[in-house]
């Protein structure tokens, strides 16, 4: 197998993993099992498990966001983790205080995020500053993706205009998947094209078909690439759609049948399957075992966290400051 | 056929986009959605033109109210949640609250904020910041508790020049039901005894006076007569009827569901003691929040705020003196 | 006279204004008569004139800022508002509440700044959609000037990309001076030339020297024009220098001698004169009086603001709120 | 020779990037410039590549710290004005504040804030925001009042693994002068007696400190011992010295350049009279500025903040009961 195929294997085993974990937290969702909101990747498996897969776990640096379960798997977050948080087990990452999609682990490089949409980009561009002032900043990568609605916060521009004028190697994949909740494109930005604002920012623009595998590999690898050898922050822009609703609660009505029927509304996972097949990339009968393999792993990981104790407020460490005050004068 | 709280909302909203053409909406999902909670649907069919999806943009969306505001209009402003109005803060209390002191002329927008805390929603979806915008001079800040306070109370709020900050708890959405709308109702910044008393008095707002209610309840069966006094503005705070029921009782506690420090329980209690001592007898306590952010899990959401058995507690300690 | 050659002089009358008041307000801040900072707009006047001179008070909406003496006086701003405000009148338009530069008539269509740079843009824009609202907006433009540094803000972007989405007769003209206080472009955006940006907003994107009169009066009187035909946001970057410190608290040492000298250092007040000379649109004698009368209009302004009293805090209304609470029930 | 309130800062700030090389600075103009008000005079040349001068974008500042200190840094961000840091408010309290409680990990950053009036500066660059801060979980909010406490409290507070909000005082730049900074000192989260008295109590911090030992200084005079409190951190907040106080006296006046609504002084009446209401002999007061933005003319702004004479006239009214 060509680095190249362990590569694109690699992705698709990811974007595997985040559908299944996700269908199956769907489920729980339905079944009333799950503590808080439910937010899917559903579709944007493609784009958000080359940008994990294209990441060096211990090395580089990736802030995901809400619908990045593909990309947390690629980057190597254990998917007890994920159910652990959702199921409300005080063994999680977040003990409870904090749920679901903000879970994070900043000690492996992979950031909590907050929920105000935006907030990630000039966090991570801190990390890679304070990796340039520590000596350790050769050859790594600082990434996070924000959807198209976040391209209005004012903390994406910001945050990226800084990563700019810092020269830091940042990627920031825009998951452009037509809709913010509800809003549409139109009234959410006026440009033809939001990989336009790279010009603009001084920074590397990339387009790609986010339903497409080998596009998004390719393009989403390449700008990792760019950025690793010192290219500077690069924009990747994702053409996609959200095969579902915002979260669990939303049906995604809105989202109009010629939106669903259109280019972008092709599942991402069939694409990739047909596409490993034909380029002999990996047989059917392949990718069927590690569907069953991974499904299995979901199991466990499910039934797991459904053991574990929630956490308990009258053992809960009640407190928002590292530091014990009173302190005593040295 | 009950109303519920957020129905209240939306009734206010269609009242005040009925009866006055300066009025419109701006908000993230308000338009054809009709807004994360509902609290706007069927205004945009019903009102064409008048009912607009915006980016999400939390600091444009208030700058541009300001302006609409100067130009004449009278804006109402849904943030999705009050958490997200930290993106507008600037706009809120630099350009929107001193507005009227530096120029004289005055900026009537009212910018709803989804307030407070539902289990499940963690940090980021539950805070509640009335506290934050009251110390700003130039802001009127309402905490309604009633459904058809949540009606009167937004209706007047677009009817005041000045700006506010209309929080509406989210815990009382769909929890909340009244028979009807009451068609009498307070000002903005009249006070309202929820629940008469003679032992003790529970100052308190929002959804928070439901659970003093709750406790008062409870307390009822050991004998003790707890009077529950809704704030129903913390800016204006209506000092005069905390005080008249602070002279009945003695006895305070200020409850709210904020933070601990600072806000608004302790303006009521620095109110109280500095205007009414002598009233007082016993110390007064506050019951507030734990000083962490509202925690995500069911479990530690519901000790995190104050409950119908902290709030016994505390009075049970308040009756002790 | 042509219609241009009207404008051009009534451009340049305001830059003589600007120019000559400043000087005045910058004797008087050295003699320690002025309350607060004095911000100048010292080589800056062709741009700021020529964007007040095209708008149409009563009709058309303009919120300057700290460095548009030149346009505030275009757009019909009484030099007595500017005197009585930097000499503490109580008479002046913020009564001693506010100073200086913030100083606005908002009901005359000029807002009154807040320091929080970006934060007019969005306000404009809810001026402008506000007329939409009530049916007035035809025809109209409503404009705004930032700096350089400006552009960074969260504030700018959110603000132009929503007078972008609601297509908003916007101009906003961006007075690329080469520095924020003594930060210079380097440090603070990375992109070859701020224009870019425009396309990236989806709005109509200008470039002009900011020392040439004549083009100054063609680009941003032509970006005015577009707006005000349907034309939906237009953004100009006008490059120029800053003839002075960021305030006269500071000297400005920081600016190279290699930037003064340039091409951007020449006065445009100097550019024009010749410009109008040559052009035969005014003669240097016609010029030298206009001069004479503005000096003493100047001249007036600052003496009858010596004159009126200065705010008295046992007079003064200490209240932010225009409402008079307790209210009664209706 | 002397030592400036602004010079503390400024050594703080090389002490700590000679000593940890886990320091930076990044703020505008704070490079080659040396900063608005030259607190980092001289560092970028003595320390190159660890002061960044940054864009106008304070949102982002606040963001890249926290990243950075995620990494393990120690950061100081300098707000050119307290009143700027509302931009990046989402940041501080949000991402920075709830931090350590979400994950586990602290966030060491310090944001500097130049804080309070000074004449001719107005509504946005004079504001006091510590009583805004303080009310999050998760921050840590000083007003240092001396120069040793400049000093010390700037270098103490980079040591902290929290975040900390250091507001300095502009209108003590350059005025406070002291002849050297003390070796010895109070950690944060310690209060001070500024001066010491047996009548009445006056709990202040910052700029407020030295008013109100002029307005003692005055009441002396008619042979009343004033003791003045300095709190010096607003958050944690020493109730312990302040009880002792009020233990001593009997009388309490709480004293803020803050807006009047809530804050610092509500805080502190709201928990002595909690804590140490048998203490008391008269009604707690509270001192602080007027409730309207910060006025720019001197004679409005001398007339908005409290002074010696308005303190002296507080005290009198509390010394009556
Ligand atoms: C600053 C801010 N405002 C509002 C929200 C509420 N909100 C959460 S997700 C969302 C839509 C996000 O759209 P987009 O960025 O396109 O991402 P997508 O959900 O489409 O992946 C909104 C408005 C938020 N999280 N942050
Ligand atoms: C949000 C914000 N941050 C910081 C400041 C402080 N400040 C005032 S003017 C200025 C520089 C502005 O530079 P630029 O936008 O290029 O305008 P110029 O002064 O060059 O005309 C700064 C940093 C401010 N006013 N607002
Ligand atoms: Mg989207
Ligand atoms: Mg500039």
């Amino acid at each position: 197998m060509s680095a190249d195929g362990e590569f694109l294997r690699s992705v698709f085993k990811s974007m595997l993993r985040g559908r299944i974990l996700e269908n199956k937290l769907s489920s729980l969702y339905k079944a009333g099992k799950i503590v808080g909101g439910v937010y899917l990747g559903k579709g944007q498996e493609a784009v958000s498990a080359s940008l994990g897969a294209s990441l060096v776990q211990g090395k580089d640096c990736f802030a995901p966001l809400i619908r990045d379960q593909a990309g947390r798997t690629a980057f190597g977050e254990p998917l007890i983790d994920c159910t652990r948080t959702y199921l409300g087990s005080v063994e999680g990452p977040m003990k409870g205080r904090d749920g679901n999609i903000h879970r994070g682990r900043p000690e492996m490089g992979m950031p909590a995020m907050i929920s105000h949409l935006g907030a990630q980009v000039p966090l991570i561009a801190g990390m890679l500053f304070a990796k340039r002032l520590k000596g350790t900043l050769d050859g790594c990568v600082g990434a996070t993706s924000v959807g198209d609605g976040a391209t209005s916060t004012g903390a994406f521009h910001e945050g990226l205009n800084l990563a700019a004028v810092e020269h830091l190697p940042l990627v920031i994949v825009v998951a452009n998947n037509q809709f913010a909740y509800s809003t549409p494109n139109t009234r959410q930005f006026a440009c033809e094209d939001l990989v336009d604002r790279a010009k603009g920012y001084g920074v590397g623009g990339h387009s790609v078909d986010g339903t497409d595998l080998l596009a998004c590999a390719s393009v989403i690898g390449g700008a990792v690439r760019l950025a690793r050898e010192g290219g500077g922050p690069q924009m990747v822009v994702a053409n996609l759609l959200r095969l579902g609703g915002h979260g669990e609660h939303d049906d995604g009505s809105y989202v109009p049948d010629s939106e669903r029927n259109g280019k972008y509304g092709r599942d991402c996972i069939e694409v990739a399957i047909r596409q490993l097949a034909e380029g002999g990339i990996a047989t059917v009968e392949e990718m069927a075992v590690w569907q069953d393999e991974i499904s299995e792993e979901v199991q466990r990981a499910v039934a797991q966290a459904q053991q574990e104790p929630l956490p308990d407020p009258y053992k809960e460490n009640w407190t928002a400051l590292s530091t014990r005050f009173p302190i005593s004068a040295e | 056929m009950s109303v519920t709280y957020i129905d209240a909302i939306r009734e206010a909203q269609e009242t005040l986009l009925r009866e006055d053409p300066r009025v419109f909406l701006y908000g993230q999902d308000i338009s054809a959605f009709g807004g994360a909670f509902k609290a706007t649907k069927g205004l945009a069919d019903a009102f064409p033109n008048r009912v607009f999806d915006c980016p999400i943009s939390e600091d444009a969306m208030i700058g541009l109210a300001v302006g609409a505001a100067i130009e004449g209009m009278r804006p109402i402003i849904e943030m999705q949640f009050a958490d997200f109005s930290s993106i507008a803060f600037n706009q809120i209390v630099n350009q929107a609250a001193t507005h009227f002191y530096r120029t004289g002329m005055p900026i009537p927008i009212t910018v709803r904020l989804p307030s407070g805390g539902t289990p499940g929603s963690g940090p980021f979806h539950s805070q509640s910041m009335e506290g934050i915008y009251a110390q700003y001079p130039g802001l009127v800040v309402v905490t309604p508790a009633t459904v058809s306070d949540a009606y009167h109370m937004l209706i007047d709020s677009v009817k005041l020049d000045d700006p506010v900050l209309y929080c509406e708890h989210k815990f009382l959405y769909r929890w909340l039901k009244s028979k009807k709308i009451n068609g009498e109702h307070l000002p903005i910044g009249k006070a309202r005894i929820a629940r008469p008393g003679k032992h003790a008095t529970v100052v308190t707002y929002s959804a928070m006076v439901h659970e003093a209610v709750r406790a008062a309840d409870r307390l009822q069966a050991d004998g003790w007569e707890i009077e529950v006094v809704d704030l129903r503005s913390v800016k204006p705070l209506d000092l005069d009827t905390v005080l008249a029921s602070v002279a009945r009782t003695g006895r305070l506690l200020a409850l709210g569901e904020a933070f601990p420090w600072g806000g608004v329980t302790a303006e009521v209690v620095a109110k109280v003691t500095e205007e009414g001592f002598h009233l007082l007898d016993a110390p007064p306590q506050r019951l507030n929040a734990r000083d962490t952010p509202v925690p995500y899990h069911p479990k530690l959401w519901a000790a995190h705020r104050p409950t119908p058995e902290s709030i016994c507690e505390a009075l049970r300690k308040l009756l002790s003196f």
